[in-house]
């Protein structure tokens, strides 16, 4: 290997960790000065307008799917079980109530209390999420409702006016956010801070679905639902800033590099299964539940959770730096839309991906915790199936909660799906050719 | 009044039920509970089969002034405590069960229909769409009820959003509703709320006449039936409950909360009604949504949506800085001068759960007796729940 | 005369097939698994060999699946039950397109090409609800054999509408009917079409496709046999042995593999 | 003489208890319960009259409790297990303020007040994850009855973790501790462990506060308690060998004697 090789190959992840402990170095440095923190959220991020105000960004999801990461969740969920939460409910939340009530103590130091806590309806229990610091800390909570697809693609009962009026809905509570930052920084709304901010964003998008489209490689550049997972932590968290942008642009160095030379995350990248991967990561297990896929030569190509969490930047849009405040509104309508399309009516989305990415197999990975992004899978999946002549595993646990993670379960039905995946490929390989000596053992296979 | 002296003969609706009124009170409520719980949907069937048009709106709340103006029966969607043999397949593990018996209903041809509206009431329920669209040849749809209420834009969206639904219902029928047509929905259905109101009214002040499970049926009957039918059912049933002889029981005064969305069974509010008196709930709480009667000035659209959104009441599924949801809940109680709290929800309602903390801090902090249950509407034996209401009584017995 | 062998190590009972080379059992066995699972597997495949008097050198290849299919420290593969039961299922009747294996913790749904290659399969997550478990738990509780079940059930009338899916749970359930003046034959009833609703479910899952042919323990159950047809409207392959479907899969992929020919996993195709 | 009885009707086991004016227990019975519940407490009832050498006519007034308490139809009142239990406990543990009560498929979690009346409670949820079946299934699967738990757990050196949210998953997972050589012991102190664990989380939900008293059939295991006493970091009462299945008929027959001298005031 050369020098370069090493240099580059594996960059993104050592320096994303990196980032992201300095990020939360930040965090706790804040906490301990009592620097005011606004709370977001990754779907319908609103990141960029909190910047603007000099606000600390807290993102409660990345916090708790770190406890679990970290390999300590069942404390903080059991502490909020024990104040009455159920068993049943998003574990993302019960976490970060369990933060709340330790004075925001976390595996990756210590988090601000929220002075305002800005949502969209992205995902519904984002609302109830918040409801909870509201009576906490008796804080403003802003809700950015953006009204999402009304129907599945194709049936569209929007006619151009009603979405233009949605613009001005979201646009006007946009408005009304800037007032209510205003209020709480005592500061006046400076426009071309937003729009450096923007500009940064634009710049991190370009690079970030360059990073996407690049694993259309073969063999596969990265993992997405592994490295993937941890380049989307960089771009949620670093959204709208210069290192954020930087960080992306040497990724996608990093990976035309790979495409360049075949280097794959796979030891044995000729046998690689190209698999999509809907859903949320499970992170208990993380990387356990990697080495499932990995050990049978299973890559992520594509993973949902790169689009649906990435807070737009997956989408082909830019902020228009003319009119910042204009175009802010118009980024956050559209991507709070398409995350919802993505998961109501994801069936379209999916085979768009398995076609782009030539993937041989979907996996499915509904979480007891997240009803927005499981409830459509096991029905969407009997399309895909119809669809493509692809292999689908449906496998049920959680990204948070250890105790609905059976390794034993999980394992049984991965093992199942790559022994189908691979006797299709040497089916596919021997399609056409004569039937060899023991073939009338398959006489009744087509 | 005697029971012989029949209704007024107005005939501008088509009734859909037939009722023994010659019968007498109970005889007509045990013949509303049985329609109720028929899980074929007879009233709907009738409607359908006189060539009616048929709008299914799944929980919370609905303008069905809307619906009505332009010649659709809305149909409350509730799910049903029917086998799922299809929809099961549908949903993965962690999901209520109103959503999947309401896809259930629809798929074994029990409730058809010819259009379907949801609404982003929870992340179950949005799915819905997408789900419905995959497995329904009916059109359905999202009507997108502000989840921000407060920004002083919400009134003129929504008002715009509620005229995209008519005009989407309008195609359906093949119908205009006009504003004075909307303007007699909303009379009718200002009536029917206020009738409402009064069967409320009577569980308050005298619940011995009337327990929970009667109150019930005569309630949810109004999502099945045009509501002029229903108007004339409780126009004809409340005089006759203020009349009944029952005598007053040494029995608890709770408030029942947590059936906004799917339902208890029946049974279940049977068995609450032999330990309590259930003074207030929130049961099919959109079919009383509004609180006062909507004006019939102005266009009537917007009267509906301000009103959905200033004169309202609440639940666990709409966000609104102004009600506070325990605050609300501690008021329900002390409104209705009830002892006691049995706050409940149902089974992977995620909402209804993530409320229920709030609501047991809240009840602890006010010293409000309660306790926390959960449900499910296909389920048949009420032993937990039943165990702990004979432990409340039995407190009092005892001691 | 050479031979091979499945072992099939499910969490209740332990099977075990040797075919010869033309793919005839030539000897069987079923144990219960109990606590030392390594033994289980050992005893099973030794009464198989006697039963079918072969001896051990004579066994070419060996495949353990199932649950302890790890714990077969004498197989030469493993693979899971899900691919060998539809290899066996596709044997057995090779009109099968679904095949429906009702376990002792786990009910699987799979949907195959004919000849056994696997398209898609679904299984009970979450919980065992809805398994043959839930049976285990209403003999317990009526203090019956798992094998009086059946014939009782057949019996019912009007089944009681089980509410309660927890496996456990059954047991109490079971018992407050009884307490309640109900029928035990429509009590049974009730619980084997509880079962059968939740499998159908899985079934629908995977779609329903061809001749549904229904393997694992619970086919020795004649109700729940009766039942699924019912419900299904169609009256699914089943044979006395198919308890041992998963075992002859395992077995007659090992006498593939045997072959030296390349075998894919999950299907009888031979390539040279 | 006057007598008063409190019959329990259990799943398993019907126990019946005799009080005697003074409010003493005279005597008491236990026997299967079997599916003719009416039979089986007038059953036990007899046993326990023997005991006392009353007669049935001796007996003023009869509290039924448990699972089967409406089916005895002779009592003259009944009550559930919570207010059953908590008046039996009160009476063996008089400073008692939160009872756990774990049993064959329920557990429940109760808090009292300073008279001894019921405050609140919670009852574990529709699924057997973490009751004594969990128990009882993982034993059996490792072929010990159950009567054999205590003293194989007292040998426990290295406990491992079973968490298994559904009581047959933690089957599977016994299997692989098994299979990986783990032993016996380890694994039962293992599953005493989570249940412990799901114990005091329900507990902590009725706002616990000691002293804490632990009734119900589970509870006979020593480890059981010791486990519990860490995890609590406090002391727990537990009824006396003879005396842990006979808490909630003790609390019927008090019961029927308060509610006789009350219905004569």
């Amino acid at each position: 290997m050369t020098a370069t090789t090493e240099d580059i190959v594996g960059r993104g992840a050592r320096d994303g960790g990196e980032l992201f402990r300095n990020w939360y170095d930040g965090l706790t440095t804040a906490a301990a000065k009592n620097e005011k923190a606004a709370y977001v959220f990754v779907m319908g991020s609103l990141a960029e307008i909190v910047r603007t105000f000099d606000l600390h960004c807290v993102f409660p999801e990345i916090n708790s799917l770190q406890t679990a990461v970290r390999h300590c969740s069942d404390e903080y969920l059991s502490l909020a079980e024990d104040h009455g939460f159920s068993p049943d409910v998003c574990g993302y939340v019960k976490a970060d109530y369990a933060l709340q009530l330790r004075g925001g103590e976390h595996p990756m130091g210590r988090i601000p209390p929220p002075s305002i806590a800005v949502q969209t309806n992205a995902c519904n229990t984002y609302l109830k999420w918040s409801e909870i610091w509201e009576r906490m800390y008796d804080i403003p909570v802003v809700t950015v409702d953006v009204p999402g697809s009304r129907s599945a693609p194709g049936t569209a009962v929007l006619s151009g006016e009603s979405v233009e009026r949605d613009r001005q809905y979201v646009l006007y509570q946009i408005k009304e956010l800037i007032s209510h930052l205003e209020t709480l920084t005592g500061k006046k709304f400076d426009v071309d801070r937003l729009r450096e901010v923007l500009r940064l964003t634009n710049r991190m998008g370009r690079a970030w679905r360059r990073v996407l489209e690049l694993n259309r490689a073969r063999p596969a550049v990265f993992d997405a639902m592994m490295e993937g997972t941890i380049y989307l932590g960089v771009a949620n968290a670093l959204r709208g800033t210069e290192e954020g942008a930087v960080y992306f642009e040497n990724l996608v160095e990093e990976m035309e590099y790979k495409a360049e030379h075949s280097i794959s995350p796979l030891v044995d990248h000729d046998k690689e299964h190209r698999l999509v991967f809907v859903g949320v990561p499970c992170y208990p297990i993380f990387r356990r539940f990697y080495q499932l896929f990995s050990e049978w030569g299973g890559v992520f190509v594509s993973s949902t959770y790169t689009w649906f969490a990435s807070g737009g930047l997956n989408l082909d849009f830019e902020y228009d730096l003319e009119n910042p405040v204009e175009s802010l509104a118009e980024g956050v309508m559209l991507s709070v839309q398409r995350a919802g399309d993505s998961m109501l009516f994801h069936d379209k989305y999916l085979l768009d991906g398995i076609d782009e990415f030539g993937a041989d197999g979907v996996v499915y990975h509904p979480i007891k915790s997240c009803r927005t992004v499981s409830t459509s899978l096991a029905d969407s999946r009997r399309v895909v199936l119809a669809e493509r002549d692809v292999l689908c595993l449906y496998i049920e646990s959680d990204m948070m909660d250890k105790r609905v993670v059976s390794e034993a379960q999980l394992k049984n039905r991965i093992d199942a799906f790559f022994e189908g995946l691979e006797s299709r490929r040497i089916r596919k390989a021997t399609a056409g050719t004569a039937a060899a000596p023991g073939a009338e053992q398959s006489a009744t296979t087509p | 009044m005697s029971d012989a002296q029949r209704l007024p003969a107005s005939d501008d609706f088509v009734r859909l039920m037939d009722l023994p009124f010659e019968g007498g009170l109970n005889e007509v409520l045990h013949e509303c509970r049985e329609i109720l719980e028929d899980t074929d949907f007879p009233t709907v069937k009738k409607w359908r089969e006189q060539g009616g048009k048929v709008m299914g709106h799944f929980q919370v709340y609905f303008p069905e002034e809307l619906a009505h103006a332009a010649g659709i029966l809305p149909v409350k969607i509730r799910g049903a405590p029917v086998d799922r043999e299809i929809a099961d397949s549908r949903f993965g593990s962690y999901m209520c069960s109103i959503l999947r018996s309401s896809l259930e209903i629809a798929m074994t041809g029990r409730l058809e229909m010819d259009m379907f509206v949801t609404h982003p009431i929870c992340d179950g329920a949005r799915n819905l769409a997408g789900i419905w669209s995959r497995n329904r040849p009916e059109p359905a749809q999202i009507l997108y009820l502000p989840q921000n209420p407060n920004s002083a834009f919400a009134s003129t969206w929504l008002t715009q959003e509620y005229r995209r639904v008519l005009a989407d219902l309008e195609a359906i029928s093949g119908q205009v509703a006009t504003d004075a047509d909307l303007r007699a929905s909303t009379e009718i259905f200002n009536k029917n709320r206020a009738l409402l109101r009064e069967v409320y009214q009577i569980k308050r002040e005298t619940p011995w006449l009337l327990p929970i499970h009667e109150a019930y049926v005569l309630v949810a009957l109004g999502g099945l039936v045009q509501r002029e039918e229903h108007n004339e059912l409780l126009e004809w049933v409340l005089p006759r409950i203020r009349e009944r002889d029952a005598r007053q029981q040494d029995k608890m005064r709770v408030v029942f909360e947590g059936g906004f969305c799917e339902q208890p069974p029946l049974d279940l509010l049977r068995a609450i009604a032999e330990f309590c008196y259930v003074v207030d709930d929130d049961l099919l709480i959109g079919l009383r949504w509004l609180l006062s009667d909507v004006p019939l000035e102005g266009d009537p659209v917007n009267s509906l949506a301000v009103a959905y959104l200033d004169d309202s009441s609440y639940s666990p599924v709409q966000h609104d800085l102004r009600k506070p949801k325990e605050k609300m809940l501690l008021a329900r109680i002390r409104g209705a001068g009830a002892e006691a709290a049995i706050v409940s929800a149902a089974k992977m309602c995620e909402p209804g759960l993530d409320e229920l903390v709030a609501y047991s801090q809240a009840l602890d902090e006010a010293g409000t007796a309660y306790f926390v249950t959960e449900f499910e509407e296909r389920m048949s034996s009420f032993d937990h729940l039943q165990i702990q209401l004979e432990t409340f009584v039995e407190n009092l017995l005892f001691n | 005369m050479a031979y091979a062998a499945g072992v099939d190590v499910g969490s209740t009972q332990t099977k075990a097939i040797v075919v010869d080379e033309e793919g005839n059992i030539a000897g069987r066995a079923l144990l219960p698994t109990g606590a030392n699972v390594v033994q289980a597997a050992q005893h099973a495949f030794e009464e198989a060999l006697s039963a079918g008097d072969v001896h051990e050198e004579d066994v070419g290849f060996v495949i353990g699946t199932g649950y302890g299919r790890y714990r077969v420290e004498f197989g030469d593969a493993q693979i899971t039950e899900i691919v060998c039961h539809s290899r066996g299922a596709a044997h057995m009747f090779p009109e099968t397109e679904t095949v429906l294996d009702m376990g002792g913790q786990d009910t699987k749904a799979i949907r195959i090409r004919k000849g056994g290659d696997v398209i898609d399969f679904c299984m009970n997550d979450k919980c065992a609800a809805g398994t043959g478990r839930f049976l285990q738990s209403a003999a317990a509780a009526l203090e019956m054999e798992l094998s009086e079940l059946g014939p009782a059930a057949l019996r019912g009338q009007r089944p009681v509408k089980i509410s309660t899916t927890c496996t456990v749970f059954a047991e109490s359930e079971v018992l407050s009917w009884l307490a309640r003046g109900k029928k035990m034959e429509d009590i049974l009833l009730g619980v084997h079409r509880s079962i059968s609703t939740r499998s159908i479910a899985l079934l629908r899952r995977v779609g329903i496709e061809g001749e549904i042919t229904f393997t694992g323990g619970v086919t020795k159950n004649d109700a729940m046999v009766a039942v699924l047809d019912e419900m299904l409207g169609t009256s699914l392959n089943v044979s006395d042995d198919s308890h041992y479907i998963g075992a002859l899969g395992a077995a007659l992929l090992a006498l593939e593999r045997m072959r030296g020919a390349r075998v894919t996993a999950d299907t009888g195709e031979v390539v040279a | 003489m006057n007598f008063f009885a409190g019959i329990d009707v259990g799943s398993t086991y019907t126990k019946a208890i005799v009080l005697d004016e003074s409010g003493a227990i005279a005597g008491r019975g236990i026997q299967a319960t079997g599916f003719k519940l009416d039979a089986a407490a007038e059953a036990t009832l007899a046993v326990a009259l023997d005991e006392t050498g009353a007669s049935r006519d001796d007996v003023r007034y009869i509290a039924s409790t448990g699972y089967g308490r409406n089916q005895v139809s002779f009592r003259d009142v009944q009550a559930t297990d919570l207010t059953a239990q908590s008046w039996g406990t009160r009476h063996l543990f008089p400073n008692t303020s939160t009872v756990l009560d774990v049993g064959g498929q329920t557990m429940k979690a109760i808090r009292l007040d300073e008279s001894g009346a019921v405050r609140s409670f919670r009852l574990n949820d529709k699924c057997a994850a973490g009751t004594g079946a969990f128990l009882e299934k993982t034993a059996r699967y490792l072929g010990y009855p159950i009567r054999e738990i205590g003293p194989l757990v007292e040998f426990a050196k290295d406990p491992v973790p079973i968490s298994g949210v559904c009581a047959v998953f933690a089957e599977s997972e016994v299997i692989n501790h098994v299979s990986n050589g783990a032993q016996p012991a380890d694994i039962m102190h293992g599953a005493m462990e989570s249940l412990v664990e799901r114990s005091v989380r329900l507990m902590k939900r009725v706002q616990m506060e000691p002293e804490f008293t632990l009734v119900g059939g589970i509870m006979r295991f020593p480890t059981m308690v010791r486990i519990m006493g860490e995890q609590l970091g406090e002391e727990v009462n537990v009824p006396p060998e003879d005396m842990v299945q006979f808490t909630g008929a003790i609390g019927a027959a008090i019961l029927a004697r308060k509610r006789l001298e009350k219905l004569a005031a």
